[in-house]
């Protein structure tokens, strides 16, 4: 009992700071968007426009649901649950600060791998379920690319990894906190997996320059076409919240985590996370959408063999580095 | 929750499989039946690793590769089946020449 | 570790919960309809009218995509124990996975040269 | 790699835009100040004896490009203030709505008569508002500025005067840099650490003590798994749509993780999260996909045969199988606390070093699989059945 009831209360704690944080996230995005592109972003709603987040979504809920003719019901209405479910639940072996992670999971990358892929059942059941062909379209597309990138995803988190000797996200942070960040050291398996990682986390949540599931100039909307009002904030709400858990899991897998000197280890968790998230937006309003097939090859021409090789370099290095290396 | 109990779980899923299997004709139905019974059979692999010991643990996870392949392969011959009659009955599959 | 799956058990169900409830807030917070159309519910196609059914056939190099797809997650679920190990067995881990890999490497190689991967 | 350098060089450049002023002010709160030769509406001024200076030559209504000037000549009188015969306008019209303001008719003028005004008509809600009238535009030249040029200035000098440029008030954003220089967003640099043996590390990895719940509360949770796992199966065997068919499996799957989570073998319940139900049901939902015929699925009451007879020998299976079960003895033991979970380590040791053929044999497998899949799916011969129905590229 006291194991569901600390796993609530960390749901509960860490899934409000996530719908915040993602709050002021879109805020920082439109803001930040618009400074890139030279213009001033939302500036009436609130103090500098920082109440837009709120108004959006108190103008999305209220927007009335419309269940496209011929669509499969009971799929279309659960595909936004499902989709809010498993984007937050990686959140559960997020290791915070060395006694803050919700649920200590002995495989924890495994899991949060597992459920991160669950993601496809989703995209592809909103994409089905809508009976409209954008949407089909957008949801196979956004499953094959989801797949396709899942397999340096999984080779990047193999380097920390096999690096640390454990799959507990807790573990490679403490391993990390002991010794060094993966990213700084050493410097070839580790910097390049995280690159690998970043790209993969990118694709994986489909933004830009892997948005093509959702590609605004062919697919309308991608599989969210057909979905207004709640059900479309859900998925928006589960994308952000994927960027935002795919971060932290960067932060924890490649930066130390909660590792940092002078301050407490969650402010060190949340300012490395918060910076990669700024990063995944820089990227976002700077970069263009690839085109499909170039998408696809350098998935699988390039991303996965380099990701190949980094295990083994990793496993190499585990090998044969002389103690004092490590 | 006993061995027993385990048991029971993964030979009425693996029942339920048989009857998939023997009652569905489109081929990729045979085929979640047959994972069905794969998945019943990792039960009982699982289960008497915990409460009897051994490697019943290693064994299913070398079952869970093996159904990996083995679904690939499946499903390309039901592509295969589709693609020479246009339809992926699995009885259609009798004559069926590479 | 038990304890540690129901914690995730009950992130899950608080995820869940979140779900729901913002599906509920807005069933609350609604603005009805005055009327209701049938054109209100035809599927979005950039303002024609619905030709056909949306289902489709797909290419069957989607199929292959999957497949590469859940070949190289078998490589990477037998590579998880083995990371774990790794320092402990010293060589000999290594080179098993090395040619584990090495041979699944040549899966890919034979893929590549007969472009079945190929999105064109 | 020029797509790296393209790419840091057009992060450097937004990143770069990101902290300098914008081009874009909001505008009530902030005005940005007008061009010099700024100018919107007309007006009809008086010259300098007072008088209206228009004398209906029609020289503005010829050239107007868009046509939108009416000019009604008056008659030619005695001017009350000169005494000199001159002659007069009697209505004069411009239609805004049409107007280019090309200035053309300002240019034109000998007399000065028509000139430009720097301030905006209001906003109309009717078409007909737009049309500037005659005493509209006579009472412009007294309520509002004048634009900054007029006929004989303009006719005098072919170009205009010289004003001297202010700095605009916001500076539009630069081009592209055009030196690559390269951010340099590296962490924090943190030296490299001190070595360390990683025994500490290693040393903390081991099983946690584990407490279960009780044995009532077990059984009830196993029961809902088993619930689950069992509706969800029946349900994939009946459902006529094969997605939903291959969804309710995932169902199944997913119970069965949660079995093996609660079994003790955490490992296995991941990778049957990851392998089984993102893998096989990918694989699954892109095999159906594939081939479904074009016109829709249209599920027939064929694809279920003699579903009674399957339906007896799975029974009898069950029933003779879960007979032998019950009775056999020494099943109903619990969870014997001896045995500790297998850990991941123990799993590795042994696929490492007492499995390694198998290991082997299984990579040797998987290649067999990949090669076997991609030539039995392969296009051979792409004739019409095998198009592509799907719009891509």
């Amino acid at each position: 009992m006291s194991a569901l009831g600390h796993g609530a209360l960390y749901g509960a704690v860490l899934i409000a700071v996530m719908l915040s944080t993602v709050a002021v996230g879109i805020w920082f995005e439109r803001k930040f968007a618009g400074r890139m592109q030279s213009r001033l972003g939302p500036t009436i709603v609130g103090p500098m426009g920082l109440l837009q987040p709120l108004a959006d979504v108190v103008k999305l809920l209220q927007k009335e649901d419309i269940i496209p003719a011929g669509a499969d019901r009971a799929l279309f209405n659960l595909a936004p649950v499902l989709a809010t479910i498993f984007s937050l639940g990686v959140a559960a072996v997020l290791p915070l600060s060395p006694h803050m992670i919700a649920a200590d999971l002995d495989i924890g990358v495994v899991y949060m791998l597992a459920v991160g892929g669950l993601m496809v059942v989703p995209t592809f059941m909103a994409g089905w379920a809508s009976n409209n062909k954008f949407a089909l379209l957008g949801g196979m597309r956004a499953v094959a690319q989801s797949i396709s990138y899942g397999v340096p995803l999984v080779l990047a988190v193999l380097v920390p990894v096999i690096l640390s000797g454990s799959l507990s996200l807790a573990g490679i942070v403490r391993w990390q906190s002991e010794h060094h960040w993966f990213a700084l050291w050493p410097v070839i398996p580790g910097l390049p997996a995280f690159a690998l990682y970043f790209m993969a986390m990118l694709a994986e949540a489909n933004r830009i320059p892997f948005d093509i599931p959702e590609a605004e100039s062919e697919l309308v909307a991608g599989v969210t076409t057909e979905y207004t009002g709640a059900k479309f904030t859900l998925f928006y709400l589960a994308e952000y919240v994927h960027t935002l858990v795919g971060s932290a899991i960067g932060a924890a897998l490649f930066f130390g985590g909660w590792d940092g000197p002078f301050a407490p280890g969650l402010h060190w968790m949340v300012a490395k996370t918060l910076a990669l998230f700024v990063v995944v937006y820089w990227v976002r309003w700077t970069l263009l959408r690839l085109r499909s097939d170039q998408l696809m090859e350098l998935c699988w021409k390039w991303l996965t063999p380099i990701g190949v090789a980094l295990v083994l370099i990793a496993a190499a290095w585990v090998q044969f580095a002389p103690q004092g290396a490590l | 929750m006993t061995l027993s109990h385990c048991l029971l779980l993964a030979t009425a899923l693996f029942s339920i499989g048989v009857y998939g299997l023997l009652t569905r004709r489109h081929a990729i139905a045979v085929l979640l039946s047959v994972e069905l019974m794969a998945n019943a059979a990792n039960i009982c692999f699982v289960a008497f690793s915990r409460f009897r010991g051994g490697s019943g643990q290693l064994f299913a996870l070398f079952a869970l590769a093996l159904t990996v392949a083995e679904v690939a392969v499946g499903l390309a011959l039901v592509i295969l089946l589709y693609r020479s009659h246009r339809d992926t009955r699995i009885d259609l599959a009798s004559e069926m020449k590479l | 570790m038990q304890s540690a799956w129901l914690s995730a058990l009950a992130f899950l169900v608080v995820s869940t919960l979140l779900g729901l409830g913002v599906l509920g807030a807005a069933k609350a917070l609604r603005v009805r309809a005055r009327k209701d159309s049938r054109i209100k519910h035809l599927t979005y196609e950039c303002g024609e009218q619905p030709d056909g059914l949306a289902w489709m056939q797909f290419h069957a190099r989607y199929y292959v995509v999957a497949l590469f797809f859940v070949l190289f997650d078998v490589e990477a679920v037998f590579l998880f124990p083995w990371a774990v190990v790794l320092r402990e067995l010293g060589a000999q881990a290594f080179i098993a996975a090395v040619s584990f890999v090495v041979v699944l490497m040549l899966g890919w190689f034979y893929v590549l040269r007969k472009e079945a991967l190929q999105w064109q | 790699m020029g797509h790296i350098n393209d790419t840091l060089r057009a992060l450097w450049t937004t990143l770069r835009t990101a902290f300098r002023p914008t081009s874009t002010v909001q505008f009530p709160a902030v005005v940005r100040p007008r061009g010099e030769r700024y100018r919107v509406s007309f007006a009809l001024p008086d010259d300098e004896n007072g008088e209206m200076a228009c004398i209906g030559c029609l020289t503005c209504e010829r050239i107007c490009p868009s046509q939108v000037i009416k000019v009604k000549p008056g008659v030619k009188r005695e001017s009350p203030v000169t005494g000199k015969k001159r002659a007069y306008t009697d209505d004069f019209v411009i239609d805004l709505s049409a107007c280019i303001q090309c200035e053309l008719c300002v240019q034109v003028c000998n007399n000065d008569a028509i000139v430009m005004v720097r301030e905006a008509e209001q906003p109309m809600f009717e078409r007909e508002d737009l049309v500037l009238g005659f005493a509209r535009l006579r009472k412009n030249a007294t309520d509002r500025t004048r634009s900054w040029g007029h006929g004989t200035m303009l006719q005098e000098s072919q170009e205009p005067a010289k004003v001297e440029k202010k700095a605009p008030a916001v500076k539009a954003a630069p081009a592209v840099a055009a030196e690559p220089r390269q951010p340099a967003p590296r962490s924090p640099s943190r030296a490299a650490e001190p070595p360390e043996d990683g025994a500490r590390a290693r040393a903390r990895e081991g099983a946690r003590a584990r407490r279960g719940g009780t044995d009532v509360s077990a059984t009830l949770a196993f029961g809902v798994v088993a619930a689950c796992a069992l509706l969800s199966a029946v349900f994939v065997v009946r459902a006529v749509d094969l997605i939903r068919a291959v969804l309710w499996l995932g169902i199944t799957l997913i119970a069965t993780a949660a079995l093996y989570a609660m079994l003790g073998a955490s490992f296995l319940a991941g990778v049957q999260l990851l392998l089984y139900v993102g893998g096989v049901m990918t694989l699954m939902v892109f095999g159906v996909m594939i081939t479904r015929r074009h016109e829709g699925i249209a599920p027939t009451a064929t694809d279920t045969v003699r579903p009674v007879r399957g339906a007896v020998v799975a029974a009898s299976l069950f029933g003779l199988v879960a007979a032998a079960i019950v009775n056999t003895d020494g099943l109903d033991d619990a969870p014997a606390r001896a045995l500790a979970p297998l850990t991941l380590a123990d799993l590795g040791r042994s696929i490492l070093v007492e499995h390694v053929l198998a290991f082997e044999a299984l990579s040797l497998l998987l290649l067999a699989a990949i090669i076997g899949a991609v030539v039995i799916a392969r296009r051979r011969d792409p004739g019409p059945l095998d198009e592509p129905t799907e719009a891509s590229r």
